[in-house]
């Protein structure tokens, strides 16, 4: 067990090596240069070409690549040569708002999709189940831009009960950051909800034909307990995996909704940069991303051995 | 008469959707303290009567009838989960037949055995720990204290199969249901869960339903048994009356063809098909079980040492023998309990032995002691961790692929589990061609042998369209035996080929090998832990245990003499039908 | 993106019972391949027949609602939305088809290799670069990808296509990299070795055929997702462009008209729902048909 | 009605939000292009000596007059007495000196060749600026009103890009990047104090949104809708819709230089092909104005030149044949921007009408616009609205993008330029309509300044005639 978590840390580190040449790499390809970005129309190539001394990107590719990389290690990402800013803090208030955006989501499209899946295994021939199935069907079938279009319409500028767009930080005011955090969180977390609903359905009704139930069942437990008992965790396995990558997809995926809703997170600020070709930044951040990818996948590895423990014999 | 405990009346079960029952009109009743066997052909009903019993049949079944327990009020059929929840607590307890799966694989074993006492309520919270311990130990479980932290897939077979026994008698119920408790173990653990059982029965006056195909388990451990086939009950009878008077034809057939000392006009062993000629036991009842000789192995194999050759084998050397292995060792790492450091096991402990060409090598010995593994590294699919093995001219522990090769050409294996090694997704026909298609042979000819070569398992051609699904386990095993043999090999290393089957197919089987043996002039290794079997089959026998080999000799005189304890208690553990009928009258 | 599972191995009647199962062409199927069948009917026709061309615009019969001349109304260039949908149909297909294709033709060769090369001692470390290369991949979502590409080269179908396609490579290259390892685990690979087969024998007649019904239900799976991932990516201005029409793009652009005229949105989206939801029924219908159970069994 | 209406009527006077498009990266304009820096400082943070009124005329600013000498050389500003900038420094005429010798040194933004004309600055006292120009100018004056008039402290430069330090009724009180800047009244403003003390400006990438917002109301004003469809939902009593006008000329560029459309008839054609109405009503939901022109109304040298080039497909046609080119194919690159991709559509539908195939190519704006179209003039047709002010001297300059051969008319600019007033009017006509009559390119219309407000807003102005959005003038009814 050790030596898996251990053997698993390694291969991160050295996955995360790759992954910022691989972005250094990228972003080198990226037509449209800075500085000419940030001149503009009417720049002379000699004003250009002074800024880009000023900037650095005259240097040679290794030189830049062990600069970030150097500067990266002691948590600075550097200054943005469109902002003038530095990118650190830039970075890590984009990330804290769609991490909370996301995780919010997740948390909820979890706390819907386990018990709905799960009755609509149970319920399988029944009605309930049958609409249950269909309606997470429907579900995975609606853009979730469209989703947060009508419920922006609907609950917003229909019912009013909640603002139409805008970010407020938790400490300006809970009451403010919550009121926001409600139509952008739902209308990711519906679709999120609808697909997990399919996997732990389709998870329990897995487990539900194991002999082990059975076995529970001829202990004297009912169904229903037996399958909460011993089942949900068995069921675990496969969901865990699934929103893993869910929550993976979503820190670039919510993007979308970050645009509908004005939110100012790491998809907005991503494209942003690109926008702006403000290099330095769109490789921080991707990297933060590929930072985040690749510690919900660790985490995720970490867990199955603590779930199931027959993973921990291959290592 | 009493009230019976169990009362099963008419219960006839449809699969949804289906037209024609699998279960018919099963009527079936059990007193308090009485121990009844069922018994039948795989797959005619056995274990669906017994799940109904416990209100746990599948959901896509339907059971129409009625189940009546006593203490329990109405019928189980029609009853809801909550109150059945309460009877599976307190009034019955079953062992299920795969104890692969019947196992939580994310729960400490200790954690399973504790939770049925933690259902039925009436041990102490704090006394829990203390009674899992005792039925550990009273299962015989090795180690008790620190199996309770394992998990399942931690354990082999036998162990999760006492695992389960353990939690069926942790709460005295009043009705046992065992449906094939023993498959996985070998003969002296088996003994030792059959006694267990037993006793536990007789201390609280429980009644015990127990499912088996071993003739010879139920005539020991049952007073009455009821015969099943195809879907219904055939016959129902004390163990003497359908023992020795059996009524129905498929009774007698089972009769006849689990007798391995007898055999027919044309000295093969009796079979559904020729059970008509069976004229009962050969011999007179014996405790002390399968000592002594049957005929055919006396005729047949009577006095050729272990280590003499004949015949031409891959080797140029007549006077070697065909099969050199010597002091082969095989260790796997593996993860030990989640606290305890990694100990390697020893599959395979310093093993040597050799076999000559034509001789028939019986293996026997206790489940994990490093049979297959012994095959695997033989046929140069795994390699030895130390150690030498010679087959012919080739070396396979430090085989060249081309090496390889040849012996492949030479040697032929038949894996444990027929089902497993047959691809699902090919025909017959593919499967069997299979080897032709890496010599590079024209597919015409290799369609001719494998015809050829299915027609000699009995098997009709219309078999080499079909898919491995679309068999019976038999028909299957002799698909896997033709894919051996099409080849022509010298050598056929087969690993528990009839464990798997009832002793109708067995018989089958077993009568198939031994005319190949003779037609093709095999060298025959022979894996399986039923000595009676092996008895039948082979010359030469080793025993082993724990890796290494205890003894070795001629089956005859092992059999009759043997020196080591372990053989000694093997041979004392087989169960005899002969035997348990004279202990029972 | 999904990963099957890897369960261990069910009783012999339960695998019996599933088998039974597979025979029946449940309702799944059917009616995921009833709503796939209208798209690819709707994207065939539109190549001989469309009501109107393309890009007949007409700014006097802007913005109208449905009638007999425009079934499904106009846009705000006056052209006619049943056509649009038509040939959307075939922007939808394609990119289904070119991304899953990547997909597959690129990810299931790797997974099934990392997992060939974990067989041996040399290859097992390959094996894991492989699949950590895999990992890192699945850090670069669609998104990324298609914002880069569009940088790199412009805009468009092609790279929106490219980008949904290699964002699907590690989902792919897990499921068939489980499935080989099951497939060569088992005991009639065993078989197949003892029977002096090679390892590419062994990958093509016993790999290629047991994974296939695990990466097909994963093709539907992602068929679905890639036409979500094309309206979203058309949403945010980095997938179809203009004048080509495409159903991402039109619901996108209907977003002004939805007080005024919702049935511009309700017809692209109406039709995205329907092919998502086509495919995944056929992926679920699939994933019943093939229960991944039966490999299983060779785990033993 | 919305659960965002946390500040009550009382706080609401006081207060004020709008929404923009375009956002600052950050606040320094004198090293980064672009409309968004100006449009949120000039005027409110940053002040210059004159400023232009919503007609064109140029105003009074921190200069209270100016006199110009007889060679029209020399200006003398004389500054307002009691002017503070926000970090409590008193203005001087050495600020001004100060600030526009740094725009020749060192600005890197390119707008600063406007200053290129200025030979000295001399500052005889404290409240006095004297500037001399290498030559007379028309254009130097109203250059002025734009952002290399800026006028910053001596000390207040070090920071730029983050601190804003100018005399402007506001002062920043937090630039969140990306997001909004929140404006709060100064105490030592030297003018009139305005009636709406905070003013937060919005960014939206999305006019869904801000419209959205505005419903909602989150927002009071949207400062320029880039959906000009969502306007009719506007259209009552509670909201007021301003549809002024802008500098922005939308122009449909061809190059003039190489490929198809160096050739005048192929030009032509074009111009008779396309239907600006259509286009104007489609892409635009018919804001805006057809101007026919490079110059907006609200410029000196207006004239309306709409009627130049009919809307006549079989003329385009005729002209089509003559050049030769039936059937050709041409690169028609367009920046991914709202009003463009939608100009796209109808465009290159109208030129399928008369036989000429528009392949669109979507160009990401700015950075692959700039780089591909605009720097290395890889194109045959592109669309987009050139915001600034009287830029058509720029525009149809030798090496500009679109490759005009302005040999025609930079004889005719400089004498207008150095000459009189009314010698500058009439050669400024002439050029414009040089260029029309040349199809140099096709001038769509006028971008609208289409304001939706909250009906109790007021002091918006109609028509945005500098970069700067003044808010000082705006106030609650
Ligand atoms: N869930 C099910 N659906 C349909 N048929 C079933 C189901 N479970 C069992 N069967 C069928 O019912 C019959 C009886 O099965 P059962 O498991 O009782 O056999 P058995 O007598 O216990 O055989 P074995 O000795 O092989 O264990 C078999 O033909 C089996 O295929
Ligand atoms: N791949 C493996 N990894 C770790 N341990 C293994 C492996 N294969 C076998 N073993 C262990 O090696 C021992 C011998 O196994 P083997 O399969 O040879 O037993 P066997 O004699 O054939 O038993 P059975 O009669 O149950 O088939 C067992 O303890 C088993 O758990
Ligand atoms: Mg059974
Ligand atoms: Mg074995």
């Amino acid at each position: 067990m050790i030596s898996y978590v251990a053997n698993r840390a390694i291969q991160f580190v050295l996955a995360l090596l790759v992954a910022s040449v691989v972005v250094f790499a990228l972003m080198s390809i990226l037509p449209g240069n800075a500085a000419q970005v940030a001149l503009g129309t009417n720049a002379t190539p000699e004003a250009v070409a002074a800024l880009e001394a000023q900037y650095g990107l005259d240097q040679p590719p290794l030189i830049r690549y062990f600069d970030w990389v150097g500067g990266m290690l002691a948590g600075d990402f550097g200054t943005s040569y469109v902002t003038g800013a530095p990118i650190t803090p830039v970075i890590l208030g984009s990330v804290q708002v769609t991490g909370i955006l996301v995780i919010a989501a997740i948390i909820l499209a979890i706390v819907i999709a386990v018990p709905l899946g799960t009755f609509a295994a149970l319920e399988q021939r029944n009605w309930i189940g049958v609409t249950i199935s269909a309606l997470s069907q429907i579900g995975i079938a609606v853009p979730n831009f469209l989703a947060a279009i009508i419920l922006v319409i609907v609950f917003s500028l229909t019912l009013g009960w909640f603002p139409s767009q805008g970010w407020m930080a938790p400490v300006e005011g809970l009451g403010g950051f919550l009121i926001r955090l409600v139509l952008p969180v739902v209308s990711l977390a519906l679709v999120q909800a609808a697909i997990l609903t399919r996997y732990v359905r389709s998870a329990v009704l897995d487990v539900m034909r194991e002999d082990y139930i059975r076995t529970a069942r001829a202990k004297g437990l009912t169904r229903t307990k037996a399958l909460f008992v011993h089942g949900l965790r068995n069921a675990a396995i496969p969901v865990i995996t699934v929103a893993g990558v869910q929550l993976a997809t979503l820190l670039v995926g919510a993007v979308i909704i970050e645009q509908i809703f004005v939110i100012p997170g790491i998809g907005s600020e991503l494209v942003r940069s690109v926008a702006n070709r403000d290099l330095v930044t769109v490789q921080g951040i991707v990297m933060v991303l590929v930072l985040l990818v690749l510690v919900i996948n660790f985490i995720v590895d970490v867990l199955y051995p603590i779930v199931d423990p027959r993973i921990r014999k291959a290592s | 008469m009493d009230e019976n405990l169990l009362e099963v009346r008419d219960l006839t079960i449809t699969p949804a959707g289906a037209q024609a029952p699998v279960l018919q009109d099963v009527s079936l009743s059990l007193a308090p303290g009485e121990r009844v066997g069922l018994i039948g052909e795989s797959g005619s009903g056995k274990s669906l009567t017994a799940q109904s019993v416990m209100g746990l049949l599948p959901e896509e079944l339907r059971a129409e009838g009625s189940v009546s327990l006593q203490g329990f009020d109405g019928n189980v059929l029609a009853a809801k989960e909550k109150t059945l929840a309460r009877m599976r607590s307190d009034l019955v307890s079953m062992v299920f037949q795969e104890p692969m799966s019947a196992l939580n694989p994310l729960m400490r074993i200790g954690d399973q055995i504790a939770e049925v006492l933690r259902i039925h309520g009436e041990v102490r919270r704090g006394d829990i720990p203390g009674r899992v311990l005792d039925l550990l130990t009273s299962v015989h479980m090795p180690d008790p204290a620190s199996a309770r932290f394992a998990y399942p897939h931690q354990m082999s077979g036998g162990q999760r199969q006492r695992v389960m026994l353990a939690i069926a008698l942790a709460n005295s119920p009043r009705l046992l249901i065992c449906d094939e408790p023993t498959t996985a173990l070998d003969v002296t653990v088996q003994k030792h869960m059959l006694d267990l059982i037993a006793e536990r029965v007789a201390a609280v006056q429980a009644g015990l339903l127990f499912i088996t195909h071993d003739l010879a388990v139920v005539a020991g451990v049952c007073d009455r048994v009821s015969v099943m086939y195809a879907g219904r009950i055939v016959e129902t009878g004390s163990v003497a009356q359908i023992f020795t008077d059996p009524q129905h034809e498929y009774t007698r057939g089972l009769l006849a063809s689990s007798d391995l000392e007898s055999t027919d006009a044309r000295g093969k062993l009796y079979t559904l098909k020729t059970a008509l000629s069976y004229a009962g036991p050969t011999e007179a009842a014996d405790p002390t079980g399968v000592a002594g000789s049957g005929k055919e192995v006396a005729s047949d194999d009577a006095d050729e040492p272990a280590t003499a050759s004949t015949g031409e084998g891959l080797s140029t050397d007549t006077s070697a023998p065909l099969i050199d292995v010597s002091g082969v060792s095989k260790h796997f790492r593996s993860r030990g309990l989640l606290l305890r450091r990694r100990s390697p096991v020893r599959a395979l402990d310093d093993v040597s032995f050799s076999v000559a060409a034509g001789q028939r090598l019986g293996i026997v010995g206790e489940s994990g002691s490093g049979k297959s593994t012994l095959l695997t590294i033989l046929s140069g699919l795994d390699r030895p961790t130390s150690g030498q093995v010679r087959v012919g001219d080739i070396r396979v522990e430090s085989a060249s692929s081309t090496a390889l090769k040849s012996l492949r050409e030479d040697l032929q294996i038949v894996f444990q589990d027929p089902f497993a090694s047959l691809d699902p997704r090919m025909r017959v026909e593919d499967i069997v061609s299979e080897p032709l298609v890496a010599r590079g042979m024209a597919r015409d000819e290799r369609l001719a042998r494998v015809e050829e070569m299915l027609l000699a398992v009995d098997l009709d051609t219309t078999a080499m369209r079909r898919y491995p699904h679309q068999f019976s386990g038999g028909q299957r095993q002799r698909i896997s035996i033709a894919r051996a043999l099409v080849t022509r090999p010298q050598i056929l290393v087969a690993d528990e080929p009839v464990s798997a089957l009832d002793v109708s197919v067995r018989a089958q089987v077993l009568n198939l090998l031994t005319d190949l043996v003779d037609d093709y002039a095999l060298t025959l290794l022979f894996v399986s832990h039923d000595l009676g079997v092996v008895k039948h089959l082979c010359s030469d026998v080793i025993v082993m245990k724990d890796g290494r080999i205890v003894e070795s000799g001629s089956t005859e005189d092992i059999y009759a003499n043997p020196r080591e304890d372990y053989t000694r208690s093997l041979i004392a553990a087989t169960p005899s039908l002969a035997g348990a009928l004279a202990s029972a009258t | 993106m999904s990963e099957n599972p890897s369960t261990t191995s069910a009783g012999e009647a339960s695998a019996d019972r599933r088998r039974r199962t597979k025979l029946r062409l449940n309702s799944s199927m059917i009616i995921g391949g009833v709503l796939i069948l209208l798209i690819v009917a709707l994207a065939l026709v539109s190549f001989i027949w469309t009501p109107y061309g393309p890009s007949a615009v007409d700014p006097v019969a802007r913005l109208q609602p449905s009638s007999p001349e425009h079934l499904f109304g106009t846009d705000r260039f006056g052209r006619d939305t049943l056509t649009w949908i038509m040939y959307g149909a075939r922007i939808t297909l394609m990119v289904g088809i070119v991304a899953v294709g990547i997909a597959v033709l690129i990810g299931t060769p790797v997974g099934i290799v990392a997992a060939v090369f974990a067989q041996y001692p040399w290859g097992a470390w390959l094996g894991a670069v492989i699949m950590r290369a895999n990992d890192i991949l699945l850090a670069f979502p669609a998104l990324l990808l298609a914002i880069v590409f569009a940088a790199v080269y412009q805009p468009g179908t092609g790279p929106a296509m490219v980008a949904v396609g290699i964002a699907a490579i590690p989902g792919f290259a897990r499921v068939a990299r489980s499935g080989t390892m099951q497939v060569l685990g088992s005991e009639y690979v065993r078989a197949a070795k003892a029977s002096n087969r090679s390892v590419p024998a062994i990958a093509i007649v016993h790999v290629l055929p047991n994974i296939a019904s695990m990466v097909i239900v994963q093709a539907s799976v992602a068929f679905a997702i890639s036409v979500l991932a094309e309206a979203g990516l058309s949403f945010l201005g980095l997938g179809t462009q203009a004048p080509v029409p495409s159903w991402g793009r039109m619901l996108q652009e209907s977003q002004q008209f939805l007080s005024t005229q919702p049935g511009l949105a309700l017809w692209p989206g109406l039709f995205i729902a329907i092919a998502v939801l086509g495919f995944n029924l056929l992926g679920d219908g699939l994933r019943d048909r093939f229960d991944p159970k039966m490999e299983a069994r060779g785990n033993g | 009605s919305a659960g965002a209406s946390d500040s009550g009527e009382q706080a609401k006077k006081d207060s004020m939000t709008i929404a923009f498009t375009a956002e600052p990266v950050n606040l320094d304009f004198t090293s980064t292009s672009g409309i968004a820096i100006p449009e949120a400082l000039m005027e409110n943070v940053y002040e210059s000596l004159v400023r232009v009124d919503g007609e064109g005329e140029i105003q009074p600013s921190l200069a209270e007059d100016w006199d110009v000498s007889e060679d029209r050389k020399t200006y003398t500003f004389h500054l307002q007495k009691g002017v503070k900038f926000s970090n409590g420094a008193d203005l001087t005429s050495e600020d001004v000196k100060f600030s526009y010798e740094r725009v020749q040194d060192d600005w890197k933004n390119a707008l600063k060749s406007k200053m290129d004309i200025v030979d000295s600055i001399e500052t005889p006292d404290d409240l006095t600026v004297e500037i001399s120009l290498k030559k007379p100018s028309n254009t130097w004056l109203f250059n002025m009103t734009s952002l290399v008039g800026a006028v910053f402290d001596t000390e207040g430069t070090d920071d730029l890009a983050n601190e804003a330090i100018g005399t402007g009724p506001f002062s920043i009180e937090e630039f969140t990047r990306g997001q909004s800047i929140d404006f709060v009244a100064r105490d030592s403003y030297w003018g009139e104090t305005p009636a709406v003390k905070n003013v937060t400006f919005k960014y939206f990438q999305d006019a869904v949104s801000a419209s959205n917002a505005l419903k909602s109301g989150e927002i009071d004003v949207v400062s320029n809708l880039q959906a000009p469809e969502l306007a009719g939902e506007f259209k009552s009593d509670d909201y007021q819709i301003i549809s002024g006008t802008t500098n922005g000329e939308v122009v449909l560029s061809m190059n003039n230089a190489k490929g198809i459309f160096k050739d005048k008839k192929a030009r032509a054609a074009v111009m008779h092909a396309i239907d600006r109405k259509a286009v104007l009503d489609t892409a635009w939901a018919g804001y805006g104005e057809l101007i026919g022109s490079m110059v907006p109304p609200t410029d000196p040298y207006y004239e309306d030149l709409t009627g130049v080039w009919d809307y006549n497909p079989q003329k385009a046609k005729d002209l089509i044949k003559e050049a030769g080119i039936e059937g050709e194919e041409f690169a028609f690159t367009v920046p991914n921007l709202p009003y463009a991709k939608a100009i796209s559509e109808i465009v290159s539908a109208q030129l399928k009408e008369v036989g000429l195939k528009a392949n669109i190519e979507t160009q990401e704006f700015p950075a692959v616009w700039l780089d591909k179209t605009f720097t290395k003039h890889d194109f045959d047709m592109s669309v987009i609205n050139h915001a600034e002010p009287r830029d058509i001297l720029t525009v149809f300059s030798n090496d500009y993008y679109i490759g005009y051969d302005d040999s025609k008319i930079k004889k005719i600019a400089e004498k207008a330029d150095t000459g009189t007033e009314e010698e500058y009017i009439s050669g400024m006509k002439k050029i414009a309509r040089t260029i029309t009559e040349d199809a140099a390119a096709d001038f769509l219309f006028l971008f609208p300044n289409l304001v939706i407000a909250k009906s109790d807003v007021a002091g918006i102005p109609a028509n945005r005639v500098s970069d700067a959005f003044r808010i000082a003038d705006l106030s609650w009814n």
